[in-house]
């Protein structure tokens, strides 16, 4: 029980590395920086997998959680006590705790082993970077972070995590902050993610001040105790809080938009934080909290419409960009898009599924994309790509693997957790959902598509690129293939932890993790939704939507062959040929930023109206000035007003006879009197003291 | 004025050479840093006991307290140098006399010298054993006139006379040589005016063993004497770099713990033939200077000693033309006199006259270092100050 | 000739007492002022060493000689504010002590 | 014989003129020690310069007189024709007056001297303080003196020697009180500010103050013997006239008579404080061993001593004629001498007449002469050793320099008297 | 004169231990002493007023003699000419700024203050002239020989007992302490 009892060293590991870098990084050698930092999450990994390993003994198949308090954090002592929403108190409890259950195991798990990769792939992208401790200082900090949330036990402490990752990303994204683009996409980061927590905080504060705890464990005895009404409105309110916070962070419709643009980071940044690990925090949140979305039904289906509708309208701006790490940012969104969709419709496990082969394939394509970018001396536009695969074969060849992957072809790992999804957003638990399977199965052709296009366009046709890019194209060192392949094995191999009964399969991913989301089927869904056993009269129906998917994968490629394959130079898009509407919208991510930057920011004007945040600080300028000081300046003019009638007053009637009037009495009478008291001249005090001497002498002699 | 007012103590070290800075020094206005009855200027001279001669020294005081000083000189100006260039060489040499007429001897060795050196000429051993020793009498003179005066400065009438009465033993002795007492003019160029006087020797061992008591006496009445003592310690002192920087020489310049003495730096004269030390001092200050002063007479009578003993046989003069007129050229040349470096500068164009003489005086440049020790002391400590350096204003002034 | 009395002591007293009184009053010099605080305290104590030998003890002497240490620390006292007066004001005038006036 | 002038010397007491309220005998006494006094500066004046030139092996003045006996006379008569300069700037009627004050304190301070049990024109009840408060005022002179001239060394020189004379007076008090203190060390407790008591007081205790609680009275009597210099502006202090420095001091403007009364009472002065540290602690006039030799026949070969004194005198007078060089440039000098020598031997066989006749006869009026003028011989004797001293000082230190002199009498002499009065008082308590 | 003389040698002799207290010595002495008051407040120069109020003390301490207090006396010489006199003398001439001795001897309100002073020398002629009657012819017998004695006991006390006047004597060398102090700390330039 060693590593159980000692799980909240994993966190401190990074910590540890990023306060080295924090006090003494500056004057520390990268060879040092890297035995640091690396090794610390190296660490890390193995003393996560060690625990895992207990955990899996510890729990015996039950799933029971393991919860390790270390200290009290906040309150607990009694007096820091809050009113719930019932009347009664409750002590306001926050602590240092660590939860550890299948699904943050699981968590734990792919952050550090991804995390892992991606540092060691870090050495070698970043060796000739500048800042080279300070990059592994935030990337070891956000480990930290990361790890805070993912095994906290209580929404505060996740909440730590939560902000601490934002901050990290913040940090990182503007890691080139000499570059203005790189600074603004971090604000935009950082301010977009504060909506989306300032909604989770909301909520948890909510859920505690109804259920009286931030206890994730406490919470969900609660809500499994039946004292709850499904549909209870302040358990909807306090999910779709949450949700609000897991669309910021996760990049859900209406708030994705900070994902594409922060891609302004270093690429490993993109991979570690921006694809595999910390946007899959919202999954994690919303899946952490399902006991609270199972009683929300609105909630839920909430999720499930935002994350398909992202799923597909993300695909949709991915068709058409340029840019690689755009490509596959959006490519991201639509995928969180499926996790939420799969939460959404009640498979949390098809969803938490679909994360962790997600993190293996788009970690590995970002990293291919970086390790391209690497070659390409920085070049990121695919239109000046192509005619690649020669040149990186292994670049080529992991991110073929990827690709494949994400577009749902078997035996890979995206096929499984995407017709898991997919299957599930179908025919659920909780319900059937076809036209949310319709939008699913549109996306899965889109993103076939779009993963085609850029295979095409980087690796195959002519190449596109200048000479001297062209002359210096080599692939990358061994610290950055090494993960390649490592992340393409897992890519490969993740998918089959999962593949669903109707293939024979065991689904043991699924059951590993029935026992965290078992109990609400059980408790809540049961009297509802009668449960429909898998049974065998579905598996023809499932089979038959696999193969489509799989067809629409094929098609999706297949159209992307047709038109990229042999791009030359001014090859043509096939959408802007043929909707060039469409392809403009497209092209300009359907206008959303300047939507925002209409309504929200106010950036820009519709007419002379600025609206949003600028907008409002107009309005209440012009408020100021005209209302305000207007009030104020009437007031002056009553004012001057009443002074001059008080000057007046003043002058003629105070000032001239009562007081100019004393004034002239004593200056004519009195004063010469009183001046006789104080002089100023020694001697005449000394003669009024003669003066006294004089009276006494005569009333003594004359007495 | 804030130059002033750092010097409130009278520990010299810490006032920096910047002192020597003297721009501040105002004399016009009175200081208004705070309004004051005590603020002083004083005349101090020309005619005054103290100043030895015509010197006049403006005071500046807060109270006792000296701000600053500034020498005025120029009283006893002769123009000697100008006169060098209207008369022969052989003419010129007996007014050197006249600049330190209390070391005229010292003064003709060092004319003679720099003219022998310009016209590359040699005094014969003789004439250079006479004249070690009649300078090193005429130093020990030099000494006792300092003597007697600076304690007669610092209120100790008695040692005044002493020293004069003993110093005539000494100028007895240059009467018999050359017939005169003050203004010698014993040396020529190229050698020695005279023969020794039959007895010279003899007298001037009997000086010898006359006057090695004599100063034990002196001592006697000053080196331990409590007042002496409080009177001279640690007043007017003056370090070894700021006499260096002030071309300051001869027994200030020692008593301030440099070891240099013309004797033994650049021997001149027989000097490197006999063995003698440089007696140095250690704090710089007034007791010191009395110290060093009162060992070099020891030491010249050491010297004379020796030389008296080994004086060869031989003549007296080099060989000489009878009309001097040394080649074109110049020649710097100084001895160890007993106030410090006495130099001549000649410059001959060729002709029998010098084109142009210029002496540096030691008084005239020691006096220098008047402002700088004085400052931050007493009225009182001024006139032990002047006392101590030594001047004779004739060589100041010229 | 008329015996001297005590009266004649008193008279002198007077007169002294009275002569200070004027330098006091009509004096713009300080150090005079203070030297008719002087003759003031004289007179007095003229007047107190009178009637001790009118009573023919010797209390009158003793608090003659108290007045005159009070003189003596009263003179140390004022001239000292005299002097820091001076320092700075460069005048020794009463009439040009006024600085409290305004 | 009128008899304001037997009345006192019938007195069967020995008292001063003053206490016995005789004012002709005051006069007198007055009379004689002014003219006394003034030779004795006189003779101070040659004396001075022929030891200061012997000291610093020069004969001194030889040409006026016989050995340069008339020397001062001669410079008296210089000094009176000499013109007397008042400078144009001075305040002219302080700058006449200011040698009057110094004179005046000099001298005043002689009227309770006691050369003599009766030997003193007045016998003051607060004979010390009024001593050491008229000597005090010869500061005004000074003071005066300096600011009279109008000029910057002679105001420097005043405000240095008062600012002296005022330091000094202080350590001078203190020494002097603790002699005060022992004469209170009697069977009544009660001590006196008498000069005549004081010395009464030593002669009943049976010893000089100065060896009085050993060494208690010895360090009061050294502040005394160095106060004393300071307080006449006398070498190693004498800042005031330090001619290196300041010129001449406060005198620098003043010449001719004016300047000489300044000499004559710097020179009183020097004789006066002489005459209180004899009085205090050696016993003033009493001879040597008065309560141990004190049979009849030691009373007569005491009063022989003066007789013998001159004797000696004109023994060395004699010795001097002999030593004249046989030349007829020397004959009336020689002449000179040899009258002078017999002047003395006159006198010294009156006083050995004196001292025969008045043997027996106690308090008979050649008795009573020949007391006092044994009294006199002791106590002018004493002095005597104390006037060598002052010149002997002269010629052999070097200077003090203003703040080390302010330094010695407050830091050093200051702390050691107000030791020695607390200690004294604490013995003397202990002891009585 | 002669017989002057004899009679006060007489009265001296029979009053044992009296001063010579002739009336002539009082009116030459009261003369001096209220003259150089005079001048003391009329002259212009400072030093002069130093002067002439020496003078007076030194007459007043001749009536203090004539009064049988011979200690007051000594304390009056030693204290006030000797030393409160040469401290004013000094301060006259550290402040002696020849300004002074041309300006205005009196101020604006001489007249005022020279008519208050004469009111008051009335009052005093008047008091005495009507309480003249008070007054003995002669004192009562004082000792003078042993006056400083006396002093001193009641001063300091005896045989054990505390004088009448102890108190009072140190408080007096407390205040002569605070003035010692004070005089210093105000005139010294830089503390």
């Amino acid at each position: 029980m060693f590593f159980l009892d000692h799980i909240w060293l994993i966190p401190l590991f990074p910590a540890f590395g990023a306060a080295m870098m924090f006090f003494f990084g500056r004057r520390l050698q990268k060879a040092t920086v890297n035995a640091i930092c690396v090794g610390a999450v190296v660490v890390a990994f193995l003393f996560a997998c060690f625990t895992v390993v207990e955990y899996t003994h510890f729990a015996h198949g039950t799933g029971r959680p393991l919860e390790k308090i270390v200290y009290t954090w906040l309150g607990g002592n009694g007096h820091l006590n809050f009113l719930k929403k019932d009347g009664t108190t409750a002590s306001f409890n926050a602590d240092a705790g660590f939860l550890l259950d299948p699904l943050s195991s699981i968590w734990l798990l792919f952050v550090t082993g991804v995390g892992m990769l991606i540092h060691i792939y870090s050495v070698g992208y970043m060796a000739h970077e500048g800042g080279y401790y300070r990059f592994f200082g935030y990337m070891n900090l956000f480990m930290f972070s990361m790890l805070t949330l993912i095994l906290a036990n209580n929404y505060m402490l996740l909440f730590v995590g939560w902000e601490g990752v934002g901050l990290c990303s913040y940090l990182l994204i503007g890691f080139y902050f000499h570059r203005k683009s790189a600074t603004d996409a971090a604000n935009k980061a950082f301010i977009v993610n504060r909506i989306g927590d300032a909604g989770f905080i909301l909520g948890a504060l909510t859920l505690s001040w109804y259920l009286g705890s931030f206890r994730f464990t406490d919470i969900n005895a609660l809500a499994h105790s039946g004292h709850f009404a499904i549909g209870d409105p302040v358990l909807t309110i306090a999910a779709l809080l949450l949700f609000v916070g897991a669309c910021g962070k996760s990049a859900q419709l209406p708030l994705y938009v900070w994902l594409p643009d922060a891609m302004e980071g270093p690429t490993p940044v993109s991979a570690l934080i921006h694809a595999a690990t910390m946007v899959t925090a919202g999954v994690y949140m919303v899946a952490r909290s399902n006991a609270v979305f199972v009683l929300a039904p609105t909630a839920m289906k909430t999720v499930a419409i935002i994350g398909a509708l992202t799923a597909v309208f993300a695909a949709s701006i991915g068709l058409v960009q340029n840019d690689i790490k755009r490509v596959l940012a959006y490519s991201t969104v639509s995928q969180l898009g499926y996790m939420f969709l799969a939460l959404g419709v009640g498979a949390f496990a098809a969803g938490v599924f679909h994360v962790f082969t997600h993190a293996f394939f788009k970690a590995l394509l970002f990293l291919g994309a970086g390790s391209v970018i690497h070659a390409m001396s920085g070049e990121q536009d695919m239109r000046n790509m192509g005619d690649l695969r020669g040149r990186i074969p292994t670049t080529y060849k992991t991110m073929l693997i990827a690709t494949l992957a994400i577009a749902g072809i078997p035996p890979l790992a995206g096929f499984f957790s995407k017709d898991e999804i997919l299957w599930q957003a179908y025919r659920s638990a909780y319900g059937s959902f076809p036209y949310l399977w319709l939008i699913g199965f549109g996306t899965a052709l889109m993103t076939a598509f779009y993963m085609a296009r850029l295979i095409f366009l980087t690796f195959y046709g002519q190449p596109r690129m200048s000479h001297e890019v062209e002359h210096h194209i080599h692939e990358s060192p061994k610290s950055m293939t090494g993960p390649l392949v490592v992340l393409a094995i897992g890519s490969v191999c993740a998918g089959w932890l999962g593949v669903p009964a109707s293939l024979g399969g065991t689904n043991a991913f699924g059951k590993f993790l029935e026992p965290v989301f078992a109990q609400e089927t059980a408790a809540s869904v049961a009297p509802t939704a009668p449960q429909e056993p898998a049974g065998e009269e579905h598996r023809g129906l499932e089979w038959m939507l696999m193969v489509l998917s799989v067809v629409a994968a094929v098609v999706g490629g297949g159209w992307a062959y047709g038109y990229y394959a042999n791009a030359g130079k001014g090859y043509t898009e096939p959408i802007a040929v043929q909707a060039p509407p469409l392809y403009t919208a497209l092209y300009n991510k359907w206008f959303v930023d300047e939507a925002y930057d209409y309504a929200f920011t106010g950036r820009r004007k519709i007419g002379d109206v600025r609206l949003g945040a600028m907008g409002a600080g107009e309005a209440s300028s012009w408020f100021d000035a005209k209302i305000i000081d207007g009030a104020v300046n009437d007031v002056g003019w009553v004012t001057r007003a009443v002074a001059t009638l008080s000057k007046w007053w003043d002058k003629w009637i105070i000032d001239g006879p009562l007081v100019n009037g004393p004034a002239i009495l004593c200056r004519f009478p009195l004063s010469p009197i009183a001046r006789l008291f104080e002089w100023g001249l020694v001697q005449w005090y000394a003669l009024v003291m003669v003066a006294g001497l004089l009276g006494f002498g005569v009333y003594y002699v004359w007495k | 004025m804030s130059a002033y007012k750092n010097d409130q103590t009278n520990d010299a070290s810490n006032r920096a050479l910047s002192s020597l800075d003297r721009s501040n020094l105002d004399l016009k206005t009175p200081d208004k840093t705070y309004l004051d009855s005590n603020e002083l200027i004083i005349n101090m001279g020309p005619q005054h006991p103290a100043t030895h001669g015509v010197l006049r020294v403006i005071l500046k005081l807060d109270g006792e307290k000296v701000l600053g000083t500034e020498c005025v000189i120029g009283y006893l100006h002769r123009g000697v140098e100008k006169i060098a260039e209207n008369r022969t060489y052989t003419m010129f040499a007996p007014y050197v006399d006249r600049m330190d007429y209390c070391a005229a001897v010292s003064n003709g060795l060092g004319y003679c010298e720099a003219v022998e050196k310009l016209m590359n000429v040699e005094a014969p051993p003789r004439a250079q054993y006479i004249r070690v020793i009649l300078t090193e009498l005429q130093r020990i003179a030099s000494h006792q006139l300092w003597l007697g005066t600076h304690a007669l400065d610092i209120g100790a009438m008695t040692p005044l006379f002493y020293t004069f009465r003993d110093r005539e033993e000494i100028l007895k002795i240059f009467e018999k040589y050359c017939g005169a007492r003050l203004t010698t003019h014993a040396f020529r160029i190229g050698g020695c005016q005279y023969e020794t006087y039959a007895g010279f020797e003899k007298d001037v061992k009997n000086f010898l063993t006359f006057f090695a008591p004599k100063i034990d006496e002196y001592e006697a009445l000053l080196t331990t004497n409590r007042i002496w003592l409080e009177r001279t310690k640690n007043v007017g002192v003056i370090s070894g770099a700021d006499c260096i920087a002030l071309g300051v020489t001869g027994p200030v310049l020692r008593a301030s713990g440099v070891k240099w003495d013309l004797r033994k730096a650049q021997p001149y004269a027989a000097y490197s033939k006999f063995d003698f030390e440089i007696p140095t001092g250690e704090n710089g200050d007034t007791y010191d200077r009395y110290l060093v002063r009162m060992q070099e007479m020891r030491q010249s009578m050491r010297i004379v000693e020796q030389a008296v003993d080994a004086i060869p046989e031989g003549p007296i003069m080099g060989k000489v033309p009878k009309v001097i007129k040394p080649p074109v050229g110049e020649i710097y040349h100084s001895i160890e006199a007993p106030k410090g470096e006495l130099g001549y500068f000649i410059v001959s164009d060729g002709s029998t006259q010098p084109y142009r003489l210029r002496v540096r005086p030691p008084s005239f440049v020691n006096l220098q270092a008047l402002d700088l020790m004085v400052r931050g002391l007493l009225v009182a400590d001024v006139i032990a100050v002047i006392g101590t350096i030594d001047i004779v204003l004739g060589e100041v002034d010229r | 000739m008329v015996p001297i009395t005590t009266l004649h002591y008193l008279v002198v007293a007077a007169a002294l007492f009275v002569l200070g009184v004027i330098g006091v009053l009509i004096r713009r010099n300080v150090v005079i002022v203070l030297m008719s605080i002087e003759l003031i305290l004289n007179a007095v104590n003229l007047n107190l060493v009178a009637f001790s030998r009118m009573w023919g003890n010797l209390h009158g002497q003793l608090f003659a000689i108290f007045i005159v240490v009070d003189a003596a620390a009263e003179a140390a006292v004022g001239l000292g504010i005299l002097i820091a007066f001076f320092r700075n004001k460069e005048t020794v005038n009463v009439d040009e002590i006024d600085l409290l006036k305004w | 014989m009128p008899n304001f002038i037997m009345s006192y010397l019938d007195s069967k007491e020995a008292l001063t003129p003053g206490s016995a309220g005789s004012q002709f005998w005051a006069l007198i006494y007055v009379l004689i020690i002014f003219a006394g006094v003034s030779v004795a500066v006189i003779a101070m004046n040659w004396i001075e310069r022929k030891l200061l030139a012997h000291f610093q092996v020069r004969l001194g003045p030889m040409r006026v007189g016989p050995h340069g006996l008339l020397q001062p006379i001669a410079d008296a008569v210089k000094l009176m024709i000499k013109e007397d300069i008042i400078p144009a700037e001075a305040d002219q009627l302080v700058f006449w007056f200011a040698p009057m004050i110094g004179l005046l304190a000099a001298f005043t301070v002689y009227t309770v001297i006691p050369f003599g049990p009766s030997q003193a024109v007045s016998d003051m009840n607060i004979g010390i303080l009024f001593m050491l408060g008229v000597s005090s005022l010869g500061v005004l002179g000074i003071v005066v003196a300096g600011w009279a001239s109008n000029s910057h060394y002679p105001l420097i020189g005043a405000l240095r020697s008062s600012a002296q004379m005022v330091s000094y007076e202080v350590a001078m008090g203190l020494a002097v009180v603790s002699a005060i203190l022992m004469t209170s060390l009697n069977a009544s407790g009660t001590g006196t500010l008498s000069m005549i008591g004081i010395v009464q007081a030593q002669q009943q205790q049976g010893v000089w103050f100065i060896f009085k609680f050993f060494p208690l009275g010895l360090i009061a009597f050294a502040i005394f013997a160095i106060a004393m210099v300071a307080e006449t502006n006398r070498a190693p202090f004498d800042l005031a006239e330090a001619e290196s420095e300041l010129t001449a001091g406060y005198h620098t403007e003043y010449s001719g008579l004016r300047w000489s009364l300044f000499m004559l009472a710097e020179y009183a002065a020097m004789i006066a404080v002489s005459s209180i540290a004899v009085t205090l602690w050696l016993g003033g006039w009493m001879r040597p061993f008065p309560n141990l030799l004190h049979a009849p026949a030691w009373d007569f070969i005491f009063s022989l001593f003066p007789g013998l004194t001159f004797l000696a005198l004109a023994a060395i007078a004699l010795i001097g004629v002999a030593r004249m060089p046989a030349h007829s440039f020397f004959r009336i000098q020689r002449i000179g001498l040899a009258v002078f020598a017999a002047l003395l031997g006159f006198v010294a066989l009156l006083l050995l007449v004196i001292a025969v006749a008045g043997r027996s006869a106690d308090m008979s009026v050649a008795g009573r002469f020949n007391d006092g003028i044994d009294h006199v011989y002791w106590f002018v004797l004493k002095v005597a050793v104390f006037m060598y001293l002052f010149i002997w000082y002269r010629a052999t230190w070097p200077r003090y320099r203003f703040d080390q002199l302010m330094k010695i009498g407050w830091k050093v002499m200051l702390p050691i008297s107000l030791g020695v009065l607390i200690v004294t008082a604490i013995v003397g308590v202990i002891f009585s | 004169m002669n017989l002057a003389m004899n009679s006060a040698l007489n009265s001296t002799i029979n009053s044992g231990m009296a001063p010579v207290a002739t009336p002539w010595f009082f009116y030459v002495l009261a003369g001096v002493a209220v003259i150089s008051g005079v001048l003391v407040i009329t002259r212009r120069n400072a030093v002069h007023a130093a002067l002439a109020l020496i003078v007076t003390l030194l007459a007043v301490t001749g009536l203090y003699l004539m009064l049988y207090a011979p200690f007051v006396a000594g304390v009056q010489i030693i204290v006030y000419a000797g030393g409160i006199m040469v401290l004013f003398l000094f301060v006259i001439m550290l402040v002696n700024i020849d300004r002074s001795s041309k300006e205005r001897r009196f101020n604006r309100i001489w007249a005022v203050g020279l008519g208050a002073a004469c009111a008051l020398l009335a009052l005093f002629v008047f008091a005495f002239t009507k309480g003249k009657a008070l007054f003995p012819d002669r004192g009562m017998p004082l000792a003078e020989g042993s006056n400083t004695q006396e002093i001193a006991k009641m001063l300091y006390g005896e045989a054990g007992r505390m004088g009448q006047y102890t108190f009072a004597f140190e408080i007096a060398s407390l205040l002569l302490l605070v003035a010692i102090l004070g005089a210093v700390i105000m005139t010294k330039k830089k503390i």
